[in-house]
């Protein structure tokens, strides 16, 4: 338990970099972010005395505050999940157009990223396994080169082959926009369907990862006396290999799961624009092409707190995986 | 008194394929165990002592392979003709997939030196001793397995609640037993066990012996015992083979060994372990250093260390040959077998047969000639 | 366990599972395929999918006085005093029924139609209008076309809208006619209309909302629509797509009947693919030009920007740089179509700059005293090096595609040319306060030239926030021929004045065009016929409605194929 | 990576031998005389790129590449934005990967893209490298309160996600790959230096720098010159995958239109492509080659570092497999 | 071979009540910290020529003690003098002059050589940091002259090898030569064959017998093999959980075992010429933590005499004669009670 504590630490401390990083970014940078939002708000009209103040905490201008003074302030605009007013989509607040887009990258992320990591890891165990056959030697090369593909142009080959030109599946929007959403049927098959394509790059692209740790990971442990001594046992093959090898081996991968999360995020982005994918991404890369500060830091912050916690997630698993780390070495 | 082998290991071979050519690791070895006997195998680094550990029970993995030889397991036989119906010796090398899993662990258990790579770092103890009574006690109802796993603990020296320990939890004597315990769940004929006790300290070295030659009488073990302690082994074994460069140079009985070695490098051997009592005297030992596997020295590979060496040695690989037996007055327990051509009368060169100050004379000269050679 | 059967079964098994995974996966894919066909029928209502919206999800903004207003609300659901078509400059009264100004175009008095009704079945009436108007007064921040300024009251007298002004302003009545109208019972009390969601509109036009999703935006027709028979569309859908070729895609597959957006692959990957029914209609607007900073004294010399206008390869930035949809544009800064207001010694024909001529280029500046240094670049007698940066918005790559092709033509004529690629409210910004050598954009649209030539070239307009003058071209007689325009409601003089404007253009060259502008507009008659057409122009087909009214004008021509 | 004496042949002790991670490579590091030593390099060179073929397949990959991106632009003499009206045109000879919108020829952008893309792939690398030698050596050597900080800061940079941060940075300060290469930079080094760090925790126990503490050697010399040579493997590891993370990151950033497009790159090429609609018009031969080119090159750089891997730790080398005379020896 | 005559000849290297405690690190800022109690009071003396045994199981302290002869490690408390003058400067120059006379010999030939660097790197290192070598000559004739000290010959063909090149035996006799480097006249042998293969053990021990007599070193033998440390050092000194127990000439200690834990270890060790009689001692229990060590004598919770005074506190040493002494209640009180209280631990 102490190690989850002590992670949490690290957790609650890199969330306040985040934070920190979001507060200076706009104040480090070269000109001045906040007039031209300013001006692009003057254009429309007025503006409010309370988004004018919003907006001079959120950048830093017009103020003689100390810096410590904008910094309190602006933590506490946070506290009370106020994330400033989106220019793009004025007067929609940040808040506002994060909560509605969230939910598509959630699902379509948390679904991908799991299979892609089951998947991965399943192969890596029985490549591994069965190393030098000629399942290993030709999964191994296929897999190395897609390990390195660049996302966005395996998308838009998906989009292109399988999507338009052969129309096995939809190649744009995260349902068929004919229906209305919610909780029937139609529409959640509509929308498990209008998944399956971005799904299945996204896990084209992240599988080979997870295989070839996993498949590294697993020979070394095969080679260890427990496996070794598993089989003297004259244990069934399919314990040896999980029980014994895949379960020791998992736990490299699994802290590399952590790593690679925050990656997979970012390729979010690349999913949402190259399959015109409803989503946060596709928000931030719109924030960014117009300018709208404010939803692109509130974007980036809530990527950052998010990649943050599945890392507690995974950390609890790993805790959970593995006894030794449970337990603490004492010293 | 003679009793039937269990074990009879036939002109073994074992290769390692490594980038530059193919290594003899294990070279035409051939061995015996006899029913409730211990067999020790020592040897030095290189020697091949624990590639036979892993080629008697198959373990042996890639790019080692056996290439050659028996091994002949003559188990008791089973009423429910789980593995065998003939009582007669089946040669393990040739087990299909599923008789293996039958034979191992229920026939042969293993352990190994570390405990600590021995055991499953995220599996609890007790659930790797009922690994091994779910799979091949599949008929035993649940209760009684777990009964049967604190039975075994407590047999070996620890208390019943480790079972619910993790290996990392535990000293490293207690995993030591652990492992122990894991290797007589299913009450095995042989247990082949490979260095089991070099990686802790004498005192709990000698618990673990002691619990260990206990459990043998009571449980009619055989054993194998690989150690590299030629002075532990002649404390605990019934017969001892020494292991010289993937090759047996001598086997015989410990009483024997003890008493009168005859190759030059079991002599060496035994001579390179200062003593706890007696007169102080300085030890000369083995001068140079064990070969390298991948350059054995042509003939016999102990030449060039060897205080006896005459022309044949770097020639001739010597046989393992049971001595003469007009010698059998000095050889007062079983045979003695040696493989040195100044035993091999057709190769002796009519020079007669090394005596112990011969050979302590010999490495005293060749000491100082490797002194000499360094100082020079 | 007998030796002989074990392996072979564990064999069988994990095949089995692996064959049964398998089959789950086609299985489902073809139950989800099958769902999505089906779904695509659209059964008995005629529906009309239009993407006007590249970029993300919907966020709801229905107010026509939101700078962000969704697709459809304006137009479909409010509607305004008239339509002016921008092609034709042909004029159709919408909620008015006519207009009349006062001799001293002061006064502007509105007939407003009877008989039309709130889609929520409240009458509407003049003191709507006079109410939307009065509005604007009271929050100058969605007084877009800055009426106020001129304006001094808007009073409703019966079924007439009287407005007046400040001073004459029959320049003013297209931004008049073209604001949308909006319920007084229902607006009265919403404060800041800018600021105000508008979750249930409510107004005159064809279309009425019938849901809002973040990704998809439907409307329905509106069945007490004062001209409700000439609506054959049951249902207009707008969804959500996030890059052009998407939308592309789903016109090209005919999941979407209406768009204008661009593409580069246009003919190979839509018209070509369908080309019965596929089909484009670009209108060209305004020119894109390189806009001269006249502040800089290289540039304040004409044979300069005629040099540098001499030396752009157009055709190249034609067809290289906009895929060959905008064609050269003319030193008259006129679109085809609009010859009327060429000068009489043009013949009725628009001029064009001609090839590409280096030569040309070089001889200009020789005559101007420039001569060219070691390094191939032209300098004048003090060593000034024409060397130019060219402010261009970083993410439009037709843009910068046009200036990489500028930079070759400018080296070949002894000109150099650097990119300065910024972020587009940077070039906003730059633009408005002449912080660039060149910078390329393009202009304002209205009914007439004129609308275009106000903003670039008055004087007035040279400083100032939103300073639309970008060049600093400050000349009086080009001042004087405005001000001849925007004093009077004759045509003809009104044509005068343009005449002489654009002759200012093409020999004076305040600014440089280089391609005529287009509205981009793809349809597909597959669902629906009755688009604009160059036969008939009634509108301006895009659905990204550049001026407003057209869209309302498609909806009410379309039927079902 | 840890590695413990499989084969307990020299065990008396307890824990085993701990081998060096990687067969030292033959005498590289001391040299008599400069030519000699030269000699010597591209002799152990030559040895440490033939000695597995993964490494030797990925190193004629990269190597190729390498080549062209030194050599390329140099043979070509072609300007790569050359406008023609030889528009959207297939391979032929004249264009050996066609042309594109703007008649430019593709083969000539993507000789000359390679330089960019390799050389900003590898100068961040190079920066991830040096701060994570910097923070896990220092981090791991130090230890106590200095690795307390040092690692606290690693853990936080672990988990913050390069790519969208990097896109706002990117909006922030300028569109520039450097810009790009130096928030990459930023956000990869920490796997490295967690790694390294851990490796020198297990290095400071070993005895050789112990002996070289008794021996009372300099501390930076005891970090660099003992600790660092021995590391090799992982700073060469983590060098090549920064190089890949890189490579896709400045493409995925360039084809989103965040490059400097005035510079020709294989994310640039990507982002013209798909700006101009390639895919849809056809024109594969367009929008193929630079997404070709770079998971050819990441799988090159893949293959060398799973090459260095088994180098490092033999356990992961493929096992030869002979075919078996008659004998079975598997040990399942 | 060793001569047993007790030491009438000046220690060089002394150390007096040497004490080490290592703070654990955990992470719990509000809890009290914990140290391992490595080392409790030891007392030695290292006398040129002659060497002394320092023999216990693993846990007990023995390399601990040798560290902080070498100043790798700081002594919680205790004082180490050489020739008499207490060391307490640990500035560089100090250190290194320190280190000019006293070094060390590492227990695994593997680990204690850096595998990428030659023999030549190792020595020339050592000869260079002590001012013994100047130029690349001096420092090759240096070099080759250690290497024949070490009987490693032809010296020349071993100057430029690598470490992977060399056995186990060469890479240990490497070693030794690195520690001669610096000239030493202390050095501090921590267990330099108990990694060896057995055949070449001897012919390790038997060069460090040779450089102990030819170079009047004062060497401390850290073993956990008591065999060999009868064989090597004319005196022995067991530890125990970081306590010293017995200690006197090695032949005595081991013939005439006086304190519990001594017998125990004797008893263990493999012995094949004991007498059939002779039943090993029982032992119960293991090494207890140092983190919260038994109180008193730490071996009182297995020993078969422990008496209630042994948990209490730690007994004084008893002389026995002849230089043999003990820590132990049944044999008395002894005098010299150790310096403060023994038993602290929290």
């Amino acid at each position: 338990m102490r190690h989850v504590i002590r992670r949490i630490g690290i957790y609650l401390l890199a969330i306040w970099a985040a934070l920190t990083i979001n507060f200076f970014l706009p104040r480090l940078a070269p000109g001045n972010p906040a007039e031209i939002v300013y001006q692009r708000l003057s254009q429309h009209g007025a503006v409010s005395p309370a988004t004018l103040k919003a907006l001079e905490i959120e950048f830093g201008v017009n103020t003689t505050d100390p810096l410590w003074v904008q910094y309190i302030a602006y933590l506490n605009n946070l506290l009370h999940g106020n994330l400033g007013i989106s220019t793009n989509y004025f007067p929609n607040t940040v808040t506002q157009i994060i909560g509605q887009d969230i939910k598509w990258t959630l699902v379509l992320l948390t679904v991908s990223v799991v299979l892609s990591f089951t998947l991965g890891t399943l192969i890596g165990i029985v490549v591994a396994w069965r190393r030098g056959t000629a399942l290993d030697t030709v999964l191994s090369s296929v897999m190395t080169f897609f390990y390195s593909i660049l996302y966005p142009w395996l998308a838009l080959m998906a989009v292109y082959f399988l999507g338009y030109t052969l129309g096995w599946f939809p190649f744009a929007d995260g349902y068929d926009v004919t229906l209305t959403p919610g909780w029937n049927l139609d529409f959640l098959l509509s929308a498990a369907y209008h998944a399956i394509l971005p799904a299945l790059t996204l896990i084209i692209s992240t599988v080979a990862g997870w295989m070839l740790t996993m498949r590294n990971s697993m020979i070394t442990t095969l080679s260890e006396d427990y496996v070794l001594l598993a089989q003297a046992k004259g244990l069934r093959s399919r314990r040896v290999m999980f029980a014994y090898a895949a379960r020791n081996a998992i736990l490299p991968s699994v802290t590399g799961f952590a790593i690679a999360l925050g990656t997979v995020v970012g390729g979010a982005l690349l999913v949402e624009i190259v399959f015109s994918y409803p989503g946060i991404g596709y928000a931030l890369f719109q924030a960014i092409q117009s300018q709208d500060y404010s939803l692109a830091d509130g974007i980036l912050l809530l990527i950052i707190v998010a990649t943050v916690l599945m890392n507690l997630v995974v950390d609890m698993l790993y805790t959970a995986l593995d006894p030794r780390v449970r337990q603490e070495r004492s010293a | 008194m003679t009793r039937r082998p269990i074990l009879d290991v036939k002109h073994l071979c074992v290769d390692y394929l490594a980038e530059d050519g193919v290594v003899h690791a294990v070279d035409d070895v051939s061995l015996t165990l006899r029913r409730g006997e211990i067999l020790g195998l020592a040897g030095e680094s290189g020697s091949g002592k624990s590639t036979m550990a892993y080629a008697i029970t198959r373990l042996l993995r890639p790019p080692a392979e056996i290439t050659g030889g028996e091994v002949l397991y003559d188990g008791r036989a089973r009423a429910n003709g789980e593995m065998t119906p003939s009582v007669g010796p089946v040669d393990i090398l040739r087990l299909k997939p599923a008789q293996l899993r039958a034979v191992r662990w229920s026939e042969i258990a293993i352990v190994f030196q570390s405990a600590m790579n021995a055991l499953n770092p995220t599996m609890t103890v007790g659930t790797q001793v009922l690994d091994v009574l779910a799979t091949h006690r599949p008929e035993m109802p649940k209760p009684e397995r777990n009964a049967r796993a604190r039975a075994l603990f407590e047999m070996v020296g620890i208390a019943a609640e480790r079972l619910k320990s993790y290996p990392h939890e535990l000293s490293g004597g207690m995993r030591q037993r652990a492992t122990i315990a894991i290797a007589l769940a299913l009450s095995p004929e042989l247990i082949i066990m490979d260095e089991p006790t070099t990686a802790l300290d004498v005192v709990v070295q000698r618990e673990i012996l002691t619990e260990l030659m206990r459990l043998r009488e009571r449980l009619d073990l055989s054993i194998i015992f690989i150690t590299h302690d030629l002075s532990l082994l002649l404390e605990i074994a019934d017969t001892v083979a020494i292991m010289y460069a993937g090759r047996v140079v001598e086997s015989t009985s410990a009483h024997a060994l003890h008493r009168q070695p005859r190759h030059p490098y079991s002599f060496g051997m035994l001579h390179s372990f200062p003593s706890l009592r007696g007169e102080q005297r300085l030890m000369t030992g083995i001068p140079g250093s064990p070969p390298d596997l991948r350059a054995v020295p042509a003939g016999c590979a102990f030449h060039p260390r060897c205080p006896l060496v005459y022309a044949p040695c770097s020639q001739v690989v010597p046989a393992l040959m049971t001595m003469p037996t007009d010698s059998a007055a000095i050889t007062d327990s079983g045979e003695q077998s040696v493989a040195c051509h100044r035993y091999d009368p057709a190769r002796s060169e009519g020079k007669p047969l090394p005596t112990a100050t011969e050979m302590e004379d010999g490495y005293a000269t060749l000491s100082s000639a490797f002194q000499e050679a360094g100082k020079a | 366990m007998t030796s002989a059967s074990f392996p072979p079964r564990s064999r069988w098994v994990k095949g089995k599972a692996t064959l049964l995974a398998l089959s789950f996966l086609v299985v489902l894919s073809l139950v989800l395929a099958a769902c999505g066909g089906s779904s695509q029928g659209k059964g008995s209502t005629h529906v009309l999918t239009a993407i006007c919206s590249v970029g993300g999800s919907y966020t709801q903004n229905m107010s026509p006085f939101s700078p962000n207003v969704n697709c459809g609300v304006d137009g479909l659901v409010y509607e305004n005093l008239a339509y002016v078509n921008g092609v034709t400059g042909q004029e159709t009264p919408m909620l008015s029924t006519g207009h009349q100004f006062s001799s001293d175009n002061k006064t502007l008095t509105f007939t407003i139609r009877d008989g039309i009704k709130w889609s929520d079945g409240q009458a509407f009436s003049a003191n709507d209008v006079a109410f939307t108007f009065n509005m604007l007064k009271q929050y100058p921040d969605a007084d877009s076309g800055g009426l106020w300024q001129q304006l001094s009251s808007v009073t409703a007298q019966g079924a007439s809208v009287v407005m007046t002004f400040t001073n004459p302003a029959p320049t003013l009545l297209p931004f008049i006619e073209q604001t949308y109208i909006v319920p007084e019972h229902l607006w009265s009390s919403v404060g800041d209309p800018t600021k105000y969601v508008n979750p249930n509109p409510v107004g005159t036009g064809p279309m009425k909302l019938k849901s809002f999703d973040a990704q998809v935006i439907k409307y329905v027709k509106n069945p007490g629509y004062w001209q409700a028979d000439k609506v054959k569309v049951d249902e207009l859908d707008y969804p959500v797509v996030n890059s052009n070729d998407t939308a592309l895609l789903k016109m090209a597959s005919h999941q979407a009947d209406w768009t204008g957006i661009f593409s580069a692959a246009l003919q190979t990957a839509f018209v070509s693919k369908d080309s019965a029914h596929n089909h484009v209609y670009m209108v060209p607007v305004v020119p894109v030009q390189i806009v001269p900073n006249l502040k800089n004294p290289l540039l304040a010399q004409l044979p300069v920007r005629q040099a540098i206008s001499a030396a752009l390869d157009r055709t190249q930035m034609s067809t290289s740089g906009e895929a060959g949809l905008e064609q050269p544009a003319s030193p008259t800064a006129l679109m085809p179509g609009q010859e009327k207001y060429l000068d009489a010694s043009y013949n009725g024909k628009l001029p064009d700059f001609g090839a590409a001529n280096a030569a040309q280029a070089g001889t200009i500046l020789e005559g101007a005293g420039f001569k060219k240094g070691s390094d191939g670049i032209y300098a004048d007698a003090q060593g000034h090096k024409l060397n130019f940066k060219v402010t261009v918005p970083g993410d439009f790559s037709d843009y910068v595609q046009d200036l990489q092709i500028a930079q070759q033509n400018l080296q070949a004529a002894g000109i150099g040319l650097t990119l300065n690629k910024v972020s587009d409210d940077d070039w906003r910004a730059d633009r408005s306060s002449h912080n660039f050598d060149l910078i390329m954009t393009g202009g304002f649209f209205g009914p007439t030239p004129y609308y275009y030539l106000e903003p670039l070239l008055n004087s007035s307009h040279i400083s100032g926030a939103g300073a639309t003058n970008w060049a600093g071209w400050n000349d009086p007689q080009t001042d004087q021929l405005l001000k001849q325009y925007a004093s009077t409601s004759d045509t003809a003089t009104q044509i005068q004045a343009i005449q002489g404007l654009t002759t200012i253009m093409a020999t004076k060259l305040p600014v440089i065009p280089v391609l005529d502008a287009i509205q981009f507009f793809e349809y597909s008659t597959a669902n629906w016929t009755g688009w604009p057409t160059p036969e008939n122009p009634y509108a301006i087909g895009s659905a990204y409605q550049l001026a407003a009214g057209d869209n309302e004008q498609v909806i009410l021509h379309l039927t079902p194929a | 990576m840890r590695q413990t004496s499989p084969s307990n042949e020299i065990a008396s002790v307890p824990g085993g031998a701990n081998r060096p991670a990687l067969p030292p490579l033959g005498r590289t590091y001391a040299s008599p005389s400069p030519f000699a030593g030269l000699m010597r390099f591209l002799r152990a060179f030559w040895r440490a790129v033939t000695v597995n073929r993964k490494v030797m397949l990925g190193s004629a990959i990269v190597g190729v590449f390498v080549l062209v991106a030194i050599f390329g632009p140099i043979i070509i003499r072609q300007n790569p934005l050359a406008y023609t009206t030889d528009l959207v045109r297939p391979p032929s000879a004249a264009h050996w990967l066609g042309t594109n919108q703007g008649g430019q020829d593709v083969f000539v952008q993507l000789v000359v893209g390679t330089r960019s893309s390799l050389s900003w792939a590898l100068l961040s690398g190079l920066m991830v490298m040096m701060i994570s030698i910097a923070v896990g050596l220092v981090s791991g050597y130090a230890g106590g309160v200095v690795d307390d900080i040092l690692s606290v800061i690693t853990n936080v940079f672990l988990v913050v996600p390069a790519f969208p941060l990097a896109i706002v940075a990117v909006e922030y300060f300028s569109r520039s790959t450097l810009t790009i290469a130096i928030i990459v930079a930023l956000t990869n080094w920490p796997w490295g230096a967690r790694v390294l760090r851990a490796q020198t925790l297990s290095m400071r126990s070993r005895e050789f720098v112990t002996a070289a503490r008794a021996a009372g050697e300099h501390t930076w010399r005891i970090i660099f010159l003992e600790i660092l040579p021995n590391e090799i493997a992982i700073v060469a590891a983590s060098f090549i995958t920064t190089t890949i993370q890189v490579l896709l990151a400045v493409a995925a950033l360039e084809f989103l239109g965040f490059g400097d497009s005035a510079a020709i790159s294989w994310g640039t090429m990507l982002y013209d492509a798909y700006f101009g609609s390639a895919l849809f018009q056809g024109a594969w031969w367009w929008f193929a080659p630079p997404g070709f080119c770079i998971a050819l090159l990441g799988a090159g750089l893949a293959l060398l570092n799973f090459g260095i891997d088994e180098v490092a730790d033999p356990r992961l080398r493929q096992g030869k497999r002979r075919r078996q005379r008659g004998r079975a020896t598997v040990a399942a | 071979m060793t001569m047993t005559t007790p030491s009438t000849a000046t220690p060089i290297l002394e150390a007096d009540h040497l004490r080490k405690h290592f703070p654990v690190r955990q992470f719990r800022p509000f809890a009290k910290p914990q140290v391992v109690h490595a080392v409790e009071d030891i007392s030695l003396a290292l006398v040129p020529g002659r060497a002394l045994a320092l023999v216990g199981e693993s846990g007990s302290g023995k390399t601990t003690v040798a560290r902080m002869l070498a100043r790798l490690y700081e002594p919680t408390a205790g004082v180490i003098r050489f020739r008499g003058r207490p060391v307490t400067a640990s500035r560089r120059a100090a250190l290194l002059e320190y280190r000019h006379h006293v070094q060390m010999v590492f227990q695994d030939p593997f680990s204690s050589l850096n595998p990428v660097h030659s023999v030549r790197y190792h020595l020339g290192r050592v000869l260079r940091l002590h001012g013994r070598a100047h130029t690349r000559d001096e420092e090759t004739a240096q070099i080759l002259a250690l290497l024949g000290k070490v009987s490693l010959t032809p010296a020349e063909q071993f100057i430029e090898k690598y470490p992977h090149q060399l056995s186990g035996g060469q890479r240990q006799r490497v070693s030794i030569a690195r520690a001669l480097a610096a000239g030493p006249e202390v050095l501090l042998a921590d267990e330099p064959v108990s990694m060896l293969d057995v055949s070449i053990r001897l012919g390790v021990l038997n060069l460090l017998l040779r450089l102990k007599r030819e170079e009047r070193l004062a060497v401390l033998f850290i073993t956990h093999d008591i065999a060999s440390a009868r064989y090597f050092a004319e005196e022995t000194l067991i530890m125990y959980a970081g306590q010293s127990v017995e200690s006197g000439p090695s032949d005595a200690v081991i013939q005439q075992p006086k304190h519990p834990y001594t017998q125990l270890l004797i008893s263990a060790a493999p012995d094949p010429d004991r007498p059939a009689t002779a039943k090993p001692l029982p032992a119960r229990g293991e090494i207890p933590s140092l983190v919260t060590p038994p109180t008193g004598c730490r071996f009182h919770p297995r020993c078969p005499h422990a008496m209630p005074v042994c948990r209490e506190r730690f007994p004084g040493r008893t002389e026995l004669g002849n230089g043999h002494w003990t820590h132990c209640f049944l044999y008395g009180e002894g005098n010299d009670a150790p310096e403060g209280p023994a038993t602290t631990h929290s």
